[in-house]
């Protein structure tokens, strides 16, 4: 298990990952959100995306890069707080404020502590969003893409399968949020309406564990 | 997508260019994109401070100044402003007595208040309460779901609660204000078009010409209901029926704005505002005071929504005291 | 047709309702179709006049009150109204003094002005003058043809002139400033879309997404040019330049409006007065007062225009003077 | 010649049949004013017209009606004017006022009365609106029929014949403003694009001298 590690620059390489996935679909994101929303999930996750990749190699004051684990995702979840607004600011960025508190001060992440900064950034969600599962928000992806990655590596599987395991597992809870009808967001103002429609929030939370699983997949560079 | 602008990213800060190019009576803050007073807030007055995306111009900037608020923060396009932002607001305009967020009640623009209270309360000491409006009676209310959105509400509160902070309330005084005059009010409001918002280039919704959206919030979003296109009496009754049924307006007089969503000239909006008005006499309703034009808006929306707030001989007084905005001014 | 109406013909007649509904302090004569204050024109005071087609909102009917119109004659939309309308309001506002008819330069509302003066004055013996605004430099100036448009140096003239009748000048002396007000302000409009008039139930003119019309009016008419649709900076440049080229505005302060055709949004048009605002500056013009928003307008068509007004410190004073009307209010 | 004259209630059918023709004609004329004006011709003429035949059965203030050419033409002209608004109803008022004074208080008019109380009306177009011919108006639709007729009428036409021959003559003015660039009116404010395009004033003078040329050329009530 000791090779079986995740590297603070396979961290940030799912970070660039991510950016890239939620610009390239920005318009499908902003699509989702016209639906059943205000047209703007795309633009703002990409904007928020966007300044953490910049961010991301100046995160000290005196203009140096995170060379620890919880450096960077509290200046990945700063720079999401105070550059995306709306909801998914102050979700993603809770998320990932979480995930480097609990993460702290190393240099990689195992399996086990891998896991317990996620559910650590699912809690923050949660605290910050009160969201239950089938209210039809990230939740919905989030929650049992997190239950799969544990349940993998608890049956011994590596950091490469289990996030695969939990990239299924969020494609599916987004796919699983389209009858819903929404409880909190925007889209619960559509009451029966929002039925029929996927989240755009669990949308780009299945593209963040793409990006998670599309990057431990890959060939250590 | 035609609209007046340079490119999508940068509506905002070339709209706050603009702002601070028309009003040098207001400062304007181009990193924090934050509007504030000219004149610094005077010792002891509780600091009235309110913001949310943008697109629902003349809110919340151009209701910065006296007897109203003292700052607002701006987001994007539909997207709450962020923590940061509103924590600058409240450190510029906090004289010491307190400072008061006024929140529309979306998911986005709650969280991000909170967090910009917890971050400016730790960092300066700073008092901060938080009224959250929540008047759409277009939205059921549940504490299951997000609740109701706020809407018209906001620019009555922003109004007097204002009036209040000039007269040197304490923040309890006027926190209590607020969340008197967000319980006093409702809103309904409908669309004939979606809107388009710059970043996505094309309206967030298509509806036929024989259709309109009943229930329509202040975000392009899709209302409630898709009924057949009716003439402007029907609409009217369509939007205060649900208002009237929500809460009883006949036991004193009340304020009542029939509102413009930003395409739709003023010619129709006074036109509805007639038929609003004689449903409202009808139902035994007595207008005390009205405001007709576009002052909550979805960009280019066409539509309108109808306000009504319960108001006593106080509230009243706190109205029609002096204010001096570029999107209220009277008295002065 | 997307409109909050019950039915072509009844839009005036039911906007009128609705304007009455929402300003009792000003009197609405629904047979003649006359916006008139609710207090009487004082003696001494020359009365001001104006009036013209609908669909301009708030121009003219918002512009009666303190400081401004004494009465506004509302025509059909796009239609002037008729003399014997003007002759009623003439009737009405005239307090002994005399009147000013505001007369923006149009054939049918010269034409039925100058009926309505002729009628006045063998009826009563009232003193009419008249005041002709031609500020639009889209339109090239020429005896042979019908001349230039009056737009928004109307709105300034109303103001100015406004101000200087309430202190009591005579009759002479305000149609000389009517005057000089007119012949210091030049105009420049553009389009994004046309407008729909109502009995007409569609679009006056069709045109592309990717195109825009320089040098409009406000009757939804088809401008002098069709462009490519262009960035903000580059629609600036396009109506600051004529207007700068027809009238050196260097040589002192000027009073700017950057105005919103309708179906604009106020986030837009702030965004265009900032390029304006810049151009000016380049340019070498001192801008000492400005105004951004919808005054003089054309139905719900998306487009703006830019007026620039020359003024002295006489002038400046007169147009910082209290003003109480729906459209413009402050000072008071 | 005696019995060629054109009586009282022959002037009433015209202006019925002006009204019949304007409105049935109402979304043409507002077309052709979306082109160079601002979209209500067809709308100002109707509501004028209408206006007109509501009065004429009731032209005096004791509630008869009119009973000589003079009277009734001052009262179509009122009417038009106190209706119509815009350029259309100063002119087209005008020009019935001018026509009715010049007619005086008659029963009947022969070809040289009708004659020359048009060429009144005409005298007052042009001295409200000061159009010359080519100007792209009304006026060059009027100003041919007007000179058809006295043709028609000096080589010993009849009313009908003459008649006919104005309504030839205006449909050949109208069909002549299209290549024209508008001097007076909106149009002018379209310079060189104002041609190419009919003009809506001088397209309702053809429909009042299609009107006439109609009504006299029915067989007599
Ligand atoms: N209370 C909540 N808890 C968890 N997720 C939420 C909550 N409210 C909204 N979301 C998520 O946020 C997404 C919308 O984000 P975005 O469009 O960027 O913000 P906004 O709704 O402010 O426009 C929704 O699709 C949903 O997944
Ligand atoms: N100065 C003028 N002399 C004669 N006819 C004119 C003049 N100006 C305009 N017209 C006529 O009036 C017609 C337009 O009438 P209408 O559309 O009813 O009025 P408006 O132009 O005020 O909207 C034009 O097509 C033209 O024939
Ligand atoms: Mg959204
Ligand atoms: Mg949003
Ligand atoms: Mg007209
Ligand atoms: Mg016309």
């Amino acid at each position: 298990m000791t090779t079986d590690t995740v590297s603070l620059d396979q961290l940030v390489a799912w970070l660039a990952r991510f950016r890239e996935l939620v610009s390239q679909q920005q318009g499908y994101l902003t699509e989702l959100d016209s639906a059943i929303g205000d047209a703007d999930h795309g633009s703002n996750m990409t904007r928020g995306m966007t300044a953490v990749m910049e961010k991301i190699g100046v995160s000290h004051d005196d203009g140096t890069q995170a060379t620890l684990v919880d450096e960077l995702f509290k200046s990945v979840g700063m720079t999401l707080v105070t550059s995306v607004g709306g909801a998914s600011g102050p979700l993603y960025g809770t998320f990932f404020l979480r995930m480097g508190t609990t993460a702290g001060p190393v240099t990689t992440l195992d399996g086990a502590a891998l896991s317990a900064a996620l559910r650590a950034g699912l809690g923050g969600v949660v605290a910050r969003g009160k969201a239950e599962a089938g209210d039809k928000t990230m939740f919905d992806a989030m929650a049992p893409a997190l239950d799969a990655l544990d349940a993998s590596l608890a049956t011994g599987g590596d950091c490469v399968t289990a996030t695969a395991a939990a990239f299924s597992a969020a494609k599916a809870g987004r796919d699983a949020t389209e009858p819903l009808v929404a409880r909190k967001g925007r889209a619960s103002y559509l009451g029966e309406r929002s039925s029929g429609h996927l989240d755009p929030g669990a949308t780009s939370t299945a593209l963040l564990f793409e990006a998670l699983a599309d990057t431990l997949g890959q060939a250590p560079a | 997508m035609k609209k007046l602008i340079n490119a999508p990213e940068a509506v905002l800060a070339d709209a706050l260019t603009g702002i601070a190019a028309a009003h040098p009576e207001l400062n304007v803050d181009h990193v924090n994109r934050i509007i504030y007073r000219g004149t610094p807030t005077k010792a002891g007055k509780v600091a009235l401070i309110s913001g949310g995306g943008s697109g629902h111009e003349p809110l919340h900037g151009g209701f910065v100044g006296f007897g109203m608020l003292d700052a607002a923060c701006a987001g994007e396009v539909f997207t709450s402003p962020t923590p940061d932002q509103m924590q600058e607001a409240t450190k510029v305009a906090d004289s010491g007595a307190g400072v008061l967020h006024i929140v529309k009640n979306y998911t986005g623009d709650v969280m991000n208040f909170e967090m910009a209270a917890e971050m400016a309360e730790a960092e300066t000491g700073v008092k901060v309460s938080a009224v959250v409006v929540n008047d759409d009676v277009a939205v059921e209310d549940s504490t299951w779901t997000a609740g109701r959105r706020g809407v018209g509400t906001t620019v009555f509160l922003e109004k007097i609660v204002g009036a209040a902070a000039e007269e040197g309330r304490d923040l309890a005084a006027i926190t209590a204000l607020a969340n008197l005059v967000n319980a006093s009010g409702r809103s309904m409001g409908m669309a004939l078009t979606s809107c388009t918002v710059p970043s996505a280039g094309k309206p967030t919704f298509e509806i036929p010409d024989d259709m309109m959206e009943i229930g329509v919030g202040i975000h392009g979003e899709p209302g409630r209901h898709r009924v057949a296109l009716a003439g402007a009496a029907s609409i009217a009754q369509q939007l205060v029926d649900p208002v009237l049924a929500d809460l009883d307006f006949t036991s004193g007089p009340v304020i009542a704005m029939l509102n413009g969503m930003g395409g739709t000239p003023l010619i129709e909006l006074y036109l509805m505002y007639g038929e609003v008005a004689k449903l409202l006499e009808k139902a035994g309703v007595t207008v005390a005071r009205s405001l007709v034009g576009n002052y909550i808006t979805s960009l280019d929306m066409a539509g309108c929504s109808v306000t009504l707030l319960k108001v006593d001989d106080e509230l009243l007084k706190l109205w029609d005291a002096p204010v001096n905005t570029s999107g209220l001014r009277w008295g002065l």
